[in-house]
């Protein structure tokens, strides 16, 4: 792990970051407030999905410090219900959902295909401001009080039996799923209508590809998650609706709308992650993406079939059980597309040159973890199993595992691989090793008693439970202590490299996608001119001639 | 050994044994599900191995210094299909393994035993037919098969009895119903699993699994005195249902008597089996389905009459065959000595057995 | 440039939009006047019975709806892409409205 | 496919014989083409047009399950809307489409005056609609119709209380706890038409935003994107209502 690395660093005796770039461009916060850059909104993006992160972090360790004894020790019941329901709820929708497409999509997709900009910069700003009023909503939701509905807001539970602030909660949701909605319509007009000269569909790099499936699931789904919020708030203000059966309305049609966009959402959050995983494997065995087609279209795959398997969060609830058979065909159908992926990834290191810096062992660490929590999605969706495990803490492992496990680690990964392009310097690479393997470390013994204590069958959403569950539950929360340590360790030497990381050049990586082969951090404009592309993606004979013949003409 | 402090020493032999890894099988469908799932620990076990092996053994055999040039390979489509294919064939076994036994879980034998359960925010209230009523416990004998039919009277709560696998949501406006044999006698928790507000956490009960011996002392030992269709009988009249429902030629209603599970016609031509969930939606919302030849004059009895009443009267009106007199004078604590000679089936005890005899 | 833009762009006469107008007025009177008549019903099997007024009525509507989409949102003279977005756009509404039904429906069947 | 060769093909056309001054005013600094840009927020507008579907999908499923659930319910509350208000906004609607429609050729032929007249007619007949939909409310309002706020099911148990709906259809009563379900219909009216109306209200401000713009040219120098786009939406909304008027005017009027 040592010498041999691919790093290829400037000489850093007379290294400079390029004067002018899309950091130094202007300076004053109006021109940040205001930028259409999207650099520098994923910039912005950046810094507030942080903050959320924190927050929702902050309260998962309240979380896990309650469950450390049987009792209700720490807090009462009610706000114990207050912090899982905010954490489910900032999690979700302030910080995966945003963050891979909104920070690094926004960063990379324009310069992935060799445009200047998103298709809709304006929009693309506006949707970082909404994001932020949403944010600012959800704030004050905690400030004034909190809610506890559960992200999952199941009526006629928030909309009759609760007098906490459900309708300023879910309208913190709704603004903040228009942000999402307007990220995605501007990613795939963008991918549709700004790509270079040259730059045919199959040769977008894949993460291009997964961030295209994911818009295609924040179109089409989150419009469904923001009527139906409408619907409760009218529900709860009117005392009239269509979720309460005391007036004749359905509490299950809640749940399939709900459910609708929220199993779709699941996939929002993966794909992207999903998209990361492929660049990095491809660049640290520098060989091209095995099966580049079959990974492409299984993103595709997955956003498609994704749309039809939301019912199995339903199937103890009563819905029909013919119903309840077809969901769960479909979502074995679904779960086949990740399978391909993650072989595929594999078998992307046969026969390649490998090393192993931190996004790579943050992607080894999001093959295994996915894989754990999507193999146990299946046990989900499996009708017959599902009766025993659903709504116990085997639920809660799995969702942890692939989106802390999987799409976390895959966030962590992306930042480590394009901070160096986002901030034309390098983070510190031993302690950032040292970090990746903690949070391993950390994230198993978190999660992984976690399975077991659903087996036995402790509910999820309990703020106390019998003293048989205990033992499991104080491995968990010793876990969680490590993974703190963990995410706050980035936290710190990014930071830190910010003014004293070495100055990375443009391709430290000699990585081939089109980002690497601008300046770092780039221009506002991305590229001194319009790329034309001839070549393949991940095409590594066609960096070497390039890198030969540039060293050519600097030698003459 | 003598340097840990007595007290960590305690707490770790506690954690040690008394940490349960399993739960226990209490219920015939348990195994049925458990062996669903160790196939299933198995299959991921051994996915998760073969992902784990190709990345270390490749990481191992290809890293940089062992293999300084890539090698470009564009991929390969039989192998791609072999992990196409392999995955779906399994995840389809599992699927229709899963199917088999939900369609178990969620379809009571003819025989079984009903027993109602009312969750509300944060108890668990259940009545047997005999009308014993309890709260946060449920006793029930060993080796015969229980439906329980679950409502609830506020929000959605859950029904989960980790011990027999088996678990199902209490929502409001609708009866759902789940049901097991248990096969072992002992005491087992049962949780509310869906989160339901503030003392969610605290919906917490226990099933006492007893020997039928046990059982019908039980019975005996807390009867309140009325079976629930003697409580239905009594809400019937009080309600002033018998204004209608007589079996007088005039009578305004359908005659009752015979109604349960009969096929019945709309005036829109469709046809219903008047199943538990249909009786209830008949007393809360008459008008959704009228029956042919009848005006749509029964009044609503939504808001008037509790989830519990609803139950009895739902009860009662199963009883209303021809000669549901002499069923109205079985009291359960008469009948309890009587067959202990000879056929001491429990099943023979409980109201919903008696039903067997209908087609 | 523009002249490229011009052909490329089909520019539809107002002849097609007065018809297309005139055509949808007559939509309009059509479903009114059929929701006075009784349609009938058609029997498929016992229990489920296929009414023809609503059929009809939406029938009529989507009818109206295709007009509008095809020729004052220029579809049918739009790019590939856009009429992959349309028709993915009610496919989609179809599949939450179908399978959301097809629970309620199925809901009857067997002994639950 | 076909139209990303194209752009590619113009964007290379363009760097052969272009200069950057030769770029007309309204085009983005990020967009290589008059045409790219063209297309990228037509086609952006459609996405959003997608979403829209979708946010209506929701309501539609509620309001066909509760539909299937309490028919009566349904009927007689349809048989309280005026099915000449229902028709003539429809009528008016349609209308609006069309001058919208003539507003785009308008723009298209840079036609100003034209265009100026069209974008004015549409917007007259929107307000026409909001108005008639205003007056419709208003009269759900007097008679207790509107859910939540003292609503009465009187017409409903006793259909004779209200002659002039009577007189036309001679419901017979209905049972009181159906009675209550017209709530039910008036909610998901109300949350229907509402939606629907607020999408009007938004069209109608940038009508007049439009309108301003026009008269200062803004849209006859060939630059008709804007105008294009909002026509889309607008002939969206339409068809939203073509909808609601079949499913919530006409359930059953015979
Ligand atoms: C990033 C988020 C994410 C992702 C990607 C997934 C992925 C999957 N999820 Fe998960 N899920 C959640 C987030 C996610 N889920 C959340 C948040 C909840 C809880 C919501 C709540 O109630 O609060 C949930 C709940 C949930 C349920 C409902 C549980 C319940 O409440 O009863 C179900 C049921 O079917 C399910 C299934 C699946 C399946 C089948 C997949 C599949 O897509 C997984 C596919 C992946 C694989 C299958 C792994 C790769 C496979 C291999 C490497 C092959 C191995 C080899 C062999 C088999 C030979 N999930
Ligand atoms: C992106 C999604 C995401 C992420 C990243 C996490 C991260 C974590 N979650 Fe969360 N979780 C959810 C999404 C997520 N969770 C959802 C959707 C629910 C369901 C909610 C519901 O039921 O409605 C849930 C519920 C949930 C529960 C179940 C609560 C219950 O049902 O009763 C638990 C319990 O252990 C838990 C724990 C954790 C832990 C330990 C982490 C850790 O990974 C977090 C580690 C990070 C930090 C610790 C922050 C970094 C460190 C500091 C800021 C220093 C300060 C630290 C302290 C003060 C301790 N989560
Ligand atoms: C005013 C008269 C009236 C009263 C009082 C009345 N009913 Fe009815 N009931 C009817 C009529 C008429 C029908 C048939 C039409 C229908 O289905 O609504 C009916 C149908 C039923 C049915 C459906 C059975 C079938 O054959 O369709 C049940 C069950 C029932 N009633 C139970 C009750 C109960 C329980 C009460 C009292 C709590 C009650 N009724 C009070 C008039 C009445
Ligand atoms: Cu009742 Cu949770
Ligand atoms: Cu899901």
């Amino acid at each position: 792990m040592s010498a041999a690395t691919i790093i290829s660093l400037p000489d850093q005796s007379t290294a400079r970051i390029p004067k002018v770039n899309f950091l130094t461009k202007e300076n004053g916060l109006l021109s940040w407030l205001l930028t259409t850059d999207h650099k520098r909104i994923a910039t912005l993006y950046l810094i507030s999905i942080t903050f959320f992160f924190f927050i929702g972090g902050a309260l998962a360790g309240l979380i896990r410090l309650e469950l450390l004894t049987p009792q209700t020790t720490l807090m009462a019941a009610d706000t114990y219900n207050k912090v899982f329901t905010m954490h489910g709820v900032i999690m979700v929708f302030f910080f995966l959902v945003p963050s891979v497409p909104a920070t690094i999509g926004n960063f990379l997709i324009p310069m992935m295909i060799g445009a200047k900009d998103l298709a809709l910069p304006r929009i693309n700003l506006l949707s970082w401001y909404l994001y932020m009023i949403a944010g600012c909503m959800a704030i004050y939701t905690m400030a004034a009080g909190g809610v506890d509905t559960g992200w999952t807001f199941t009526t006629p539970l928030s909309t009759h039996y609760l007098n906490t602030h459900v309708i300023s909660t879910g309208l913190a949701i709704f603004v903040a799923g228009f942000s999402s909605i307007f990220t995605g319509l501007n990613f795939i007009v963008t991918i549709h209508k700004m790509r270079a000269p040259g730059m045919t569909w199959f040769r977008l790099p894949l993460f291009v590809w997964s961030n295209y499936a994911a818009s295609i699931l924040m179109v089409l789904g989150t419009p469904v998650l923001a009527i139906t919020l409408v619907l409760v708030v009218l529900e709860r203000t009117m005392h009239i609706g269509v979720f309460d059966p005391t007036y004749g309305g359905d509490p299950i049609l809640f749940q399939h709308l709900f459910w609708f966009y929220s199993h779709p959402a699941v996939y929002i959050m993966i794909l992207p992650g999903m998209g990361v995983i492929s660049e990095v494997v491809s660049t640290f065995s520098r060989k091209r993406v095995f099966g580049y087609t079959a990974v492409a279209f299984s993103s595709v795959a997955i956003a498609i079939f994704g749309f039809f398997v939301w019912a199995h969060h339903m199937f103890i609830m009563g819905i029909s059980n013919y119903a309840a058979l077809v969901f769960s065909l479909l979502t074995m159908l679904v779960a086949v597309p990740s399978a391909i992926k993650i072989f595929n990834w594999a078998f992307t290191l046969y026969k390649g040159s490998i090393t192993f810096e931190t996004p790579m062992l943050y992607a080894f660490g999001f093959m295994g973890l996915f894989t754990i929590g999507g193999l146990t999605g299946v046990f989900l969706g499996t009708t017959g199993t599902d009766i025993h495990l659903t709504e116990t803490y085997f639920v809660v492992a799995h969702f942890h595992f692939v989106m802390v496990g999987g799409m976390l680690m895959a966030f962590l990964s992306g930042i480590h691989f394009w901070w160096p392009k986002w901030t034309g310097r390098m983070y510190p690479e031993k302690i950032s090793q040292l970090a990746a393997v903690v949070t391993y470390i950390g994230f198993n013994f978190t999660f992984f008693p976690q399975f077991i204590l659903g087996m036995l069958g402790m509910p999820r959403r309990y703020a106390a439970y019998p003293p048989e569950f205990q033992a499991l539950n104080v491995f968990s929360t010793a876990g969680a202590t490590i993974l703190g340590v963990g995410y706050l360790l980035p936290m710190l030497y990014l930071t830190w490299s910010l003014k004293y990381g070495e100055i990375a050049g443009d391709n430290p990586w000699q990585a081939t996608g089109l980002e690497w082969q601008t300046q770092s951090p780039p221009l506002t404009e991305n590229f001194a001119e319009i790329p034309i592309v001839d070549h393949e993606a991940y095409d590594y004979e066609w960096l070497e001639k390039q890198t030969a013949a540039r060293q050519q003409q600097e030698v003459a | 050994m003598d340097h840990i402090s007595p007290v960590l020493w305690q707490f770790l032999q506690k954690w040690l044994t008394h940490f349960p890894l399993f739960p226990p099988e209490a219920s015939k469908i348990a195994p049925q599900v458990d062996a669903l799932f160790y196939f299933m620990v198995l299959v991921s076990l051994i996915g998760l191995t073969i992902v784990i092996l190709l990345i270390v053994g490749f990481s191992i055999l290809y890293s940089q210094k062992r293999h300084p040039q890539a090698v470009q390979i564009e991929g390969s489509t039989l192998l791609e299909a072999t992990w196409t294919i392999i995955p779906l064939g399994l995840f389809l076994v599992m699927f229709v393994w899963g199917a088999l036994i939900y369609f178990r879980v969620y379809t009571p034998p003819a025989n079984a035993m009903n027993i109602y359960v009312v969750g509300k925010q944060w108890m668990w209230k259940v009545e047997h037919p005999g009308g014993q009523h309890e709260i946060d416990m449920l006793h029930i004998p060993v080796g015969q098969p229980i439906q329980l039919t679950l409502i609830s009277q506020d929000v959605f709560h859950s029904f989960s009895i980790p011990a027999f696998r088996v678990k199902r949501e209490a929502i409001p406006g609708r009866y759902n119903t789940v049901w097991f044999e248990a096969t072992r006698t002992g005491t087992f928790h049962f949780f509310c699993t869906q989160y339901c507000g503030t003392d969610h956490s605290k919906m917490i009960g226990e099933v006492v699994v007893m020997t039928p011996d046990d059982y019908k002392k039980w019975l005996a030992g807390s009867t309140s005195g009325d079976s629930l269709a003697q409580n239905g009988e009594r809400l019937f009249a009080s309600l002033s249902c018998n204004a209608c429902h007589n079996a007088r030629p005039d009578a305004r209603g359908p005659n009752l008597a015979n109604v349960y599970n009969a096929r019945l016609t709309l005036s829109d031509g469709q046809t219903v089996t008047a199943d538990d969930a249909y009786l209830r939606q008949a007393i809360l919302n008459p008008s959704q389905h009228i029956t042919q030849g009848y005006a749509p004059i029964m009044p609503t009895y939504q808001g008037q009459v509790s989830e519990e009443g609803v139950i009895a009267l739902i009860e009662y009106i199963k009883h209303l065959d021809s000669d549901y007199r002499i069923q109205q004078t079985l009291n359960t604590t008469e009948l309890l000595p009587d067959s202990e000679g000879g056929k001491s089936a429990p099943a023979s005890l409980a109201p919903a057995a008696q039903k067997e005899t209908k087609p | 440039m523009n002249e490229q833009h011009e052909l490329e762009h089909h520019v539809v006469s107002p002849k097609t939009y007065i018809i297309i107008f005139l055509a949808l007025l007559t939509g309009t009177a059509l479903t009114v006047l059929a929701s006075y008549i009784d349609l009938g019903e058609w029997h498929i099997a016992p229990g489920i019975t296929l009414f023809w007024n609503p059929v009809v009525n939406l029938a009529i509507a989507t009818g109206k709806m295709l007009l509008v989409v095809l020729f004052f949102m220029h579809v049918k003279y739009s790019t590939k892409l856009t009429k992959l977005t349309v028709v993915s756009g009610l496919f989609m509404f179809l599949v939450l409205v179908g399978m959301t039904l097809s629970d309620y429906f199925t809901r009857a069947w067997g002994r639950w | 496919m076909t139209d990303s060769a194209a752009v590619a093909n113009s964007a290379m056309a363009e760097t052969g014989n272009s200069h950057h001054g030769e770029h007309p005013p309204y085009q983005r600094h990020h967009f290589e083409t008059v045409d790219q840009q063209f297309d990228a927020t037509n086609f952006a507008m459609w996405l959003f047009l997608l979403t829209e579907v979708m946010f209506f999908g929701g309501l539609f499923t509620a309001y066909l399950i509760m539909r299937n659930w309490y028919y009566q319910a349904f009927v007689a509350g349809s048989h309280q809307l005026s099915i000449v208000w229902g028709t003539a906004n429809t009528a008016v609607l349609i209308a609006s489409s069309f001058t919208m429609a003539m507003s785009v050729w308008s723009a298209e032929m840079r036609r100003k005056k034209s265009l100026l007249v069209y974008l004015c007619l549409t917007l007259v007949f929107g307000l026409v609609f909001l108005g008639i939909k205003g007056i419709e409310w208003h009269e759900k309002w007097e008679k207790h119709h509107v859910p939540g706020v003292h609503f009465s099911v009187e017409s409903f148990v006793n259909p004779q209380s209200d002659p002039a709906v009577y007189n036309e259809y001679h419901d017979a009563p209905l049972a009181p706890d159906m009675a209550q379900k017209t709530e039910e219909y008036f909610f998901l009216y109300f949350a229907m038409t509402g939606m629907h109306a607020l999408h009007m209200v938004i069209g109608i401000g940038i009508l007049v935003f439009m309108i301003f713009r026009a008269r200062s040219g803004a849209f006859t120098n060939g630059h008709v994107t804007f105008v294009e786009n909002f026509g889309l939406y607008w002939h969206f909304v339409d068809i939203i209502w073509i909808y609601l008027f079949a499913l919530l005017y006409l359930i059953s009027r015979h």
